[in-house]
């Protein structure tokens, strides 16, 4: 086993991702034995054995600690591996780092004809800068959230557990929370690693359905039941574009490996007719707009937070979301030009849409989840306008303090007995220290402050984004929105602060509030240092000179070069500056020192409040324009195929000859027939002399055909 | 030579095993005395054990034969000795001069005179295309004898009948005689229309009579096309010898009979592979390239070699005056063939049996009725409609293409608007027999030909994958039926807190008939959609969107079924699933996890040769 | 005017005066006389066609077996009510329309067939002699299927016709 | 008027014909359909003479039918009679439009 592993350092990555895989596969081997046990656990011995071993009434602990033991192995094989890349990458030569770092084998072979080779499926690894550094980031993040989850999930362990919402008794579920989060490790660190769009695509939709069980972990709840299926079908259309997109690929490049695919686009250009081309590109854009949560398909994030904490700090802050922004990345020279400035104003619109919401939500994982939202506008901008190793540097530091930040929310929520209304809470600065100073860090990373690592990668994106719109200001809302915006999340992310630590507590919750046991607090403390030194380079002050971002210069795909135009001059740094202070001092002065009460402007802003605190009323437009005609549509296509009667009139409805429906048809056929038959029987009248008639009529008819055909004919 | 016991054919003999094996058993268990019922099931149980048994046997015997002769080179497994029409004419070959050459015994291909005076032989034979039909059919025959342990009422005459209709099913898939194959595809109807009808649910016996009627009509369609294609003389496809020695029979027979000059013999069969070369050779002419044909052993660059040995193509244009090579034929030919098994498929507007027959189905027969009847239409189409007639199933493609997409949106709309479960599942079984339909029908040749094979192949691969999912999702309704005494979807909920392993089992289910990645489902529906852009991106699109739509309904109805709180309290006091059960249901989720994680290893490797080399048969025809 | 034209002549017309009288009679009674004469009218037509032995059959198993048979069943049917019964005036008219019509086609098949043949050739019918070796000869199936039939017939004749025995007591 | 042609009898075996015809369609005795029956008959036997007398090599079998035809049809008569007697015990009428219990 292990001399197979050393054979190349890259199946160190192969490993590291498997375990996950197979911790998943134990523990669902686990769970359905103990669930097979349960009802034999009297009468047969054995089945009682099994039962008590795997845990007997109350949920296993010793497989949450085989999960987080699995990704925690995983984490460190990933931190070997970036350390063994990185001076292989100095070392060898790139043909040679490519024999030691890819793999591939054929998953389905088809098509093997004289007229050609069998073009395969085939599934395989390819590591390079960026890979590494993700995969290093995925697993170290998700390891913190493992440890996390231990302490936050506690409340599962007890036999039968009160669920608050849905006031309910049920079985704690404590084994199956880590099952879904092992399945989901697996599933990201495969999409990293994955050297092909098709296999890319598998862990895609293996991430949607890992983000459906856990967003529905809470099935008792109808709210958490419907937000899980609004996830999974809003990342399914997503999806769907990502599978035209495919199939424009496989048609006309006949491989999906993404080597192949762009030496043939570097050497003679996309082999199929431009529009196609922009429509594949829009395609697998469409399935990152899905899962990344942009614009159109937005809709399902907030709706996620449904999930528990952990949950929602790792997939729907950290890994999941980010894959959208990693494949656009990854198959950059897909894009057109003018794709790219789609995704561009994408990016503008998402960014600006999160961060206005993001103002007025009450909710402590609402605001962060709108501010995933708009961050992840950021990156998208920032890879539509050109600044490749900005956007991807952006989501490397994002990732970080976003985790940070949710778990942060996790521990506020667990320490004011899961109160989630920021207008509960108050004055948790003196009961919760620890919490409050790393969600502190994370304030002061996301809003960009200097020395924090969301000030080099936004700064970055800032001067990409004023050099671009400088380059060709008919695009000039390209930098401006992003300026004003970077404002907005200086202003919402001090106000969540202010109205969660400063201030008097204004709910019994927040005042019995208490700090949260040590496994929650470590993994805040060990992210706090990320989310500040993680793009650290020296010199310090100076933001373009992060080490991360020349780590991502190495793995920029060569088209990209000539396109990123950084403003020398920093004057969009300082703008930047300037934007998030302006932000601060405002929510300074309204959360701290209360001149102006936020209840006036909310009275002033009206109708602006009420569009904004409806989250632009999309879920409303969408459930109208797309959710209610489908199912219209479905009903009456259900009651055109066969009208469905309660069984007592359906006898009856089977007899009447009207063809209501498709299924009518058939009845009509049939009672047609019977009717046929009912006329024919009236000439068997019984009359002798009837008969005779007939026989007559019939004996003339023939004798007069004789007649014809042999004396007049 | 051969040695002396290969004079044995060991394929005849195991072939007829598996086919008759089920009918045994299926009689044996009529001699039960009445009370028995516990040893009326495990009998049942062993005759259909055995049978699955006897078909793993002759799949490891069917891979080997392709490993015995396949090139271990490019491509593997795909020597074109080892493909179908190679065997069958290799094996007549040995026929005619029997005393040379006598019947080689692993070949998998095997032919007794049955009604010679209508060249009716009992011919069976088994390769990629129809291997998988019969796995499948014998492991949910299986499945069904399990799940059939509730049945109550006249125990013994359901499993003779449930057995029968196996071997029927298995007849038709081995058949490679047309009138054989009609004759197990019209077996099958008298046992099912008997367990619609007398175990079935409230309105059986409408639902029992509409099925019968609805499959008759379709199976009519077939028996004139049959007729029609006996009535072609295809002495041109045959060896010489063969034609000569049928005379010299009949001669023997009635010597009264005016003695045929050479010129005017005639050679009418039923056996398929005879057939598809006049089929091939009729869309030659039809397409005005007449003079591609070319005897079997020429070796000329570019010809098809369909004619038989010594015959000389020109007689053999010449000879091709009769209806069956002119294009109305061909166009009236695919339309018969193709409603026919369309009405076994169901497409669309030929669809209306199917939600009554497994509404009032039994779980167990609409297990078997879903899981393997419905693959006979498509087995049908592949086998007899497509390779018979290819002129015009080339020229219809678009037209068939369209009925498969239309299948596939349609029957995920109106399962949306489903209240009844089983109703749901019925018509998600018409979308995604719909994907089968556009498989075949994305037809591309030339260099392109690959994507039609990728087309095929799925198609043939989400027959299986299907077959196992809605098996699957019929035992699952059937558990719930067991308890609840109902089907209505908005009568249950919050089933996943009360029965935890039951929903974790239908939770794979659900999602493999979905189509996720890693599941069974997936990777037919990828293979078609992949094939299917080359062909008509108009098809495409509408097949990938409906996935979305299949997405809805399925997860709409786990919603109301499993989570949340279930509105009236009886719901939460059901067992969860018993031993027996959760065999079942955790056999089905083993197989669909084993076949969308490793495809290639488990069916593709032995299927795919088959059905590429038709697909290869076919494509070169067009220039 | 040959002497058998003549008589022709005579016979013919009165065999479709007889039945003529036969299909119009109201009483059956009346009817069967009527049809009477026209079997005898029939045998005298054989006998001028030279057809001795069929006109003597024709008179005595005709006329003397079924006839008897014929009178015997309007005798032991004839009660008052069923001597006269009705029959309405429109089927008359169809049954009428529909019997002239098949009339003249026959008429003019008759013509077409009977061109050639004007005149009765030389040698004369076969008399009895070739008759009854015809019959045990060429003819012998049959000449023995008739006898079996008439064995049949008789036995069912005498089967259907036994006085049923009513359970308790018969009617007279 | 010249030779006695086969014409004549013919066209006599004719009428002969659609007397019985006309008669079985219009009388409602069962006797009265018997006896029409006896006409058509007749009319076949006078073709048969007929056609005999004047086509040479008919002459025996026309002879033969005509004999046939005639023991025949005392037969039928005979179970004819039967029957109507039988149907007159059950049902006490000869009516033939009373006997219509084996309408469709």
């Amino acid at each position: 086993m292990l001399s197979w592993l050393l054979a190349t350092p890259g199946r160190l990555y192969v490993v590291a991702t498997l375990l996950p895989l197979a911790v998943f596969a134990l523990l669902l081997i686990g769970g359905g034995v103990r669930a097979v046990c349960r009802p034999y656990r009297e009468t047969h011995g054995f089945a009682r054995f099994c039962y008590f071993f795997l845990g007997g009434h109350k949920p296993l602990k010793s497989g949450a600690y085989l999960a987080t033991a699995g990704i925690a192995a995983s984490a460190v094989l990933a931190v070997i591996g970036l350390v063994r890349f990185l001076d292989d990458s100095h070392a060898l030569s790139p043909i040679e780092v490519e024999h030691r770092w890819a793999e591939r084998t054929s998953w389905a072979e088809v098509g093997a004809t004289e007229s050609g080779p069998a073009i395969a499926l085939d599934l395989g690894y390819r590591i390079d800068h960026l890979t590494a550094l993700l995969f290093a980031m995925v697993a170290c993040v998700s390891t913190m959230i493992f440890v996390f989850s231990l302490g936050y999930m506690h409340d599962e362990m007890e036999e039968t557990h009160e669920d608050h919402e849905a006031h309910v008794k049920r079985p704690g579920r404590y084994g199956r929370f880590f099952l879904f989060l092992s399945l989901f490790c697996f599933s990201m660190l495969n999409l990293l690693i994955a050297d092909n769009l098709f296999q890319v695509f598998i862990s895609w939709e293996l991430v949607g359905v890992c983000s459906f069980f856990l967003i529905g972990f809470y099935h008792e709840r109808r709210s958490a039941g419907l937000a899980a299926n609004k996830a999974f079908i809003v990342n399914r259309i997503g999806d769907a574009g990502f599978m035209i997109g495919l199939a424009i690929i496989w048609t006309y490049f006949g491989t999906f490996n993404f080597q192949e695919i762009f030496t043939k686009l570097a050497s003679d250009g996309p082999p199929m007719p431009a529009y196609l081309f922009a429509i594949a590109g829009i395609g697998v854009f469409l399935g990152c707009v899905g899962k990344s949560a942009q614009f159109p398909l937005h809709t399902w994030l907030p709706d996620a937070m449904e999930g528990p904490t952990p949950v929602s700090a790792l997939i729907h802050a950290a890994t999941m979301v980010a894959a959208g922004v990693y494949l656009v990345g990854r198959c950059y020279p897909l894009f057109s030009p003018d794709v790219r400035l789609l995704i561009a104003y994408t990016g503008m619109i998402t960014l600006f849409l999160g961060a206005t919401i993001a103002l007025v939500q009450t909710d402590i994982k609402r605001v962060l989840a709108y501010s995933t939202v708009s961050q992840l506008g950021f990156m998208m901008l920032a890879l539509g306008i050109g600044g490749w190793v900005a956007g991807l540097m952006h989501l490397l530091t994002h990732a970080f303090f976003k985790a940070l930040l949710f778990l942060g929310s996790g521990s506020v929520i667990l320490g004011c007995h899961h109160e989630q209304d920021l207008r509960k809470m108050g004055g948790l600065r003196r009961k919760m220290p620890i919490t409050a100073f790393t969600m502190l860090v994370g304030v002061l990373a996301i809003a960009g402050t200097p020395f924090f690592s969301g000030w080099y990668s936004k700064d970055l994106i800032l001067s990409n984004a004023m050099g671009f719109a400088l380059h060709d200001n008919q695009h000039m809302a390209l930098f401006i929105v992003p300026l004003f915006t970077a404002g907005l999340t200086a202003f919402y992310m001090f106000r969540l602060w202010f109205l969660a630590f400063t201030g008097q507590p204004r709910d019994h919750a927040s005042e019995h509030a208490h700090e949260s046991p040590l496994t929650m607090i470590v993994p805040l403390m060990i992210l706090a240092v990320p989310s500040i030194i993680v793009a650290w380079g020296w010199p310090l002050w100076d933001p373009h000179s992060s080490s991360l971002a020349h780590l991502l210069e190495h793995a920029k795909p060569g088209m990209a070069n000539g396109l990123d135009r950084e403003d020398e001059t920093h004057l969009a740094g300082w703008l930047a500056l300037a934007a998030a202070a302006l932000g601060v001092t405002t929510a300074v002065f309204i959360y701290v020192l209360k001149k102006v009460d936020p209840a006036s402007i909310q009275a002033k802003a009206g109708a602006l409040y009420g569009f904004l605190k409806e989250k632009w009323y999309f879920d409303e437009v969408y459930d109208a324009m797309f959710v209610r005609p489908t199912i219209a549509l479905g009903f009456c296509s259900a009651r055109f195929d066969k009208k469905s009667t309660p069984a007592a009139q359906a006898e009856v409805a089977d007899r009447t000859m009207n063809v209501t429906s498709l299924d009518g048809v058939l009845n009509v056929l049939g009672l047609g027939t019977l009717a046929i038959g009912g006329k024919l029987r009236v000439t068997q009248s019984g009359y002798i002399r009837r008969y005779v008639t007939v026989l007559m009529v019939a004996t003339l008819a023939f004798v007069a055909v004789f007649v014809a055909v042999y004396f007049v004919g | 030579m051969e040695n002396a016991d290969d004079m044995i054919e060991h394929d005849l003999i195991l072939m007829s095993l598996v086919i008759f094996a089920p009918a045994a058993f299926g009689l044996l268990v009529l001699f039960f005395p009445p009370k028995w019922t516990e040893a009326v099931r495990w009998c049942a149980l062993i005759g259909a054990a055995a049978t699955l048994i006897l078909s793993l046997c002759l799949l490891i015997d069917y891979h080997s034969l392709l490993n015995r002769q396949s090139d271990r080179g490019l491509r593997s497994m795909h020597h074109p000795s080892t493909q179908l029409d190679a065997r069958i004419d290799e094996s007549m070959r040995r026929d005619t001069n029997a005393v040379r050459w006598p019947q080689i015994g692993d070949d998998l291909v095997a032919s007794v005179p049955w009604i010679s005076r209508f060249d009716i032989n009992f011919a069976i034979a088994v390769d990629g295309i129809s291997m998988p039909m019969i796995v499948l059919t014998t492991l949910i025959l299986f499945f069904a004898v399990i799940a059939s342990w509730g049945i109550e009422k006249n125990v013994r005459a359901y499993f003779a009948l449930l057995l029968v209709l196996e071997t029927g099913v298995l007849g038709t898939f081995f058949a490679t005689d047309l009138f054989l194959m009609y004759v197990f595809y019209e077996i099958v109807l008298i046992p099912m229309y008997f367990l619609i009808g007398i175990w079935g649910g409230g309105r059986r016996k409408y639902a029992a009579i509409k099925f019968v009627l609805y499959t008759l009509v379709g199976s009519v369609f077939i028996l004139v096309a049959i007729i029609g294609l006996y009535f072609t003389n295809v002495r041109d496809f045959v060896d010489t010898a063969t034609v000569d020695d049928r005379a010299a029979e009949r001669m023997k027979e009635n010597p009264r009979l005016s003695k045929e000059s050479a010129e005017s013999r005639e050679y009418h069969t039923f056996s398929i592979p005879i057939l598809q070369r006049a089929g091939q050779a009729a869309m030659l002419r039809l397409n005005g390239q007449g003079d591609r044909l070319a005897d079997r052993d020429s070796k000329t660059e570019g010809k098809v070699n369909i004619l038989g040995r010594g015959v000389k193509t020109e007689d053999a244009i010449n000879r091709m005056n009769q209806p069956f090579f002119s294009a109305n034929f061909q166009y009236v030919l695919f339309l018969l063939l193709f409603v026919g098994f369309a009405v076994k498929v169901p497409i669309p507007p030929l669809h209306s049996w199917l939600p009554d027959a497994h509404v009032e189905a039994p779980t167990p027969i609409s297990m078997v009725l879903a899981g393997v009847l419905l693959k006979l239409g498509g087995y049908g189409i592949i086998r007899l409609a497509y390779p018979i007639c290819p002129w015009a199933a080339e020229e219809l493609s678009l037209f068939v293409g369209c009925l498969g997409a239309f299948a596939i949106v349609y029957g995920a709309f109106v399962a949306m608007g489903q209240t009844d479960f089983k109703r749901l599942l019925a018509y998600s079984s018409v979308s995604h027999m719909g994907y089968v339909i556009l498989g075949f029908a994305v037809w591309s040749t030339g260099a392109k030909s690959q994507y039609w094979a990728w087309g095929m192949n799925g198609a043939m691969f989400q027959m299986i994958a299907h077959g196992i999912t809605s098996a699957g999702m019929f035992f699952v309704v059937g558990v719930i039926y067991d308890r609840a005494h109902h089907r209505e979807i908005n009568g249950f909920g919050g089933l996943m807190t009360t029965m935890p392993l039951y929903g974790g089992l239908s939770a794979i289910l659900f999602f493999a008939s979905m189509g996720l990645p890693g599941l069974c489902g997936f990777v037919g529906e990828v293979f078609v959609v992949l094939g299917t852009w080359n062909y008509n991106p108009g098809l495409a699109i509408p097949a990938i969107l409906a996935t979305v739509v299949t997405a809805g309904y399925l997860l709409w109805t786990w919603q109301r079924v499993y989570l949340g709180v279930s509105t009236n309290p009886v719901n939460s006091t059901y067992p969860d699933v018993t031993a027996r059960e959760a065999i079942v249901l955790g056999s089905f989720c083993l197989l669909a996890i084993a076949l969308g994680v490793l495809p290639q290893t488990l069916v593709l490797a032995w299927m795919e040769p088959s059905v590429t080399a038709q697909v290869e048969a076919l494509a070169k025809l067009k220039p | 005017m040959s002497l058998d034209v003549v008589l022709f002549t005579a016979i013919a017309s009165a065999i479709a005066f007889s039945a003529l009288a036969v299909v119009f009679s109201r009483n059956i009674v009346r009817s069967a006389l009527w049809l009477l004469f026209t079997l005898i009218g029939v045998s005298l037509l054989y006998f001028l066609l030279g057809a001795e032995f069929v006109g003597a059959t024709q008179l005595i198993v005709y006329v003397g077996g079924t006839m008897v048979l014929v009178v015997f069943g309007v005798m032991l049917t004839a009660q008052q009510q069923f001597l006269k019964i009705r029959i309405r005036p429109q089927e008359w008219l169809v049954a009428g329309i529909l019997a002239s019509a098949l009339f003249v086609l026959l008429v003019t098949t008759s013509f077409h067939l009977g061109e050639g043949k004007n005149s009765p050739p030389a040698e004369p019918m076969p008399g009895s002699g070739p008759l009854g070796v015809g019959f045990l000869t060429q003819y012998l199936l049959p000449f023995e299927i008739i006898s079996v039939h008439l064995l049949v017939v008789l036995i069912g004749a005498a089967y259907l016709a036994r006085a049923k025995r009513r359970p308790g007591g018969n009617r007279d | 008027m010249t030779e006695l042609g086969l014409t004549p009898y013919l066209c006599l075996g004719a009428f002969l014909f659609c007397c019985g015809l006309l008669c079985i369609a219009t009388k409602r005795n069962a006797i009265g359909i018997l006896m029409g029956v006896e006409l058509v008959l007749n009319a076949a036997n006078v073709n048969f003479v007929a056609c005999a007398r004047y086509v040479p090599q008919f002459a025996l079998e026309g002879q033969v039918f005509a004999l046939l035809v005639i023991v025949l049809a005392a037969g039928e008569a005979a179970v004819a009679l039967a029957i109507i007697l039988n149907f007159y015990n059950n049902h006490s009428t000869v009516d033939v439009d009373k006997a219509d219990e084996l309408k469709g």
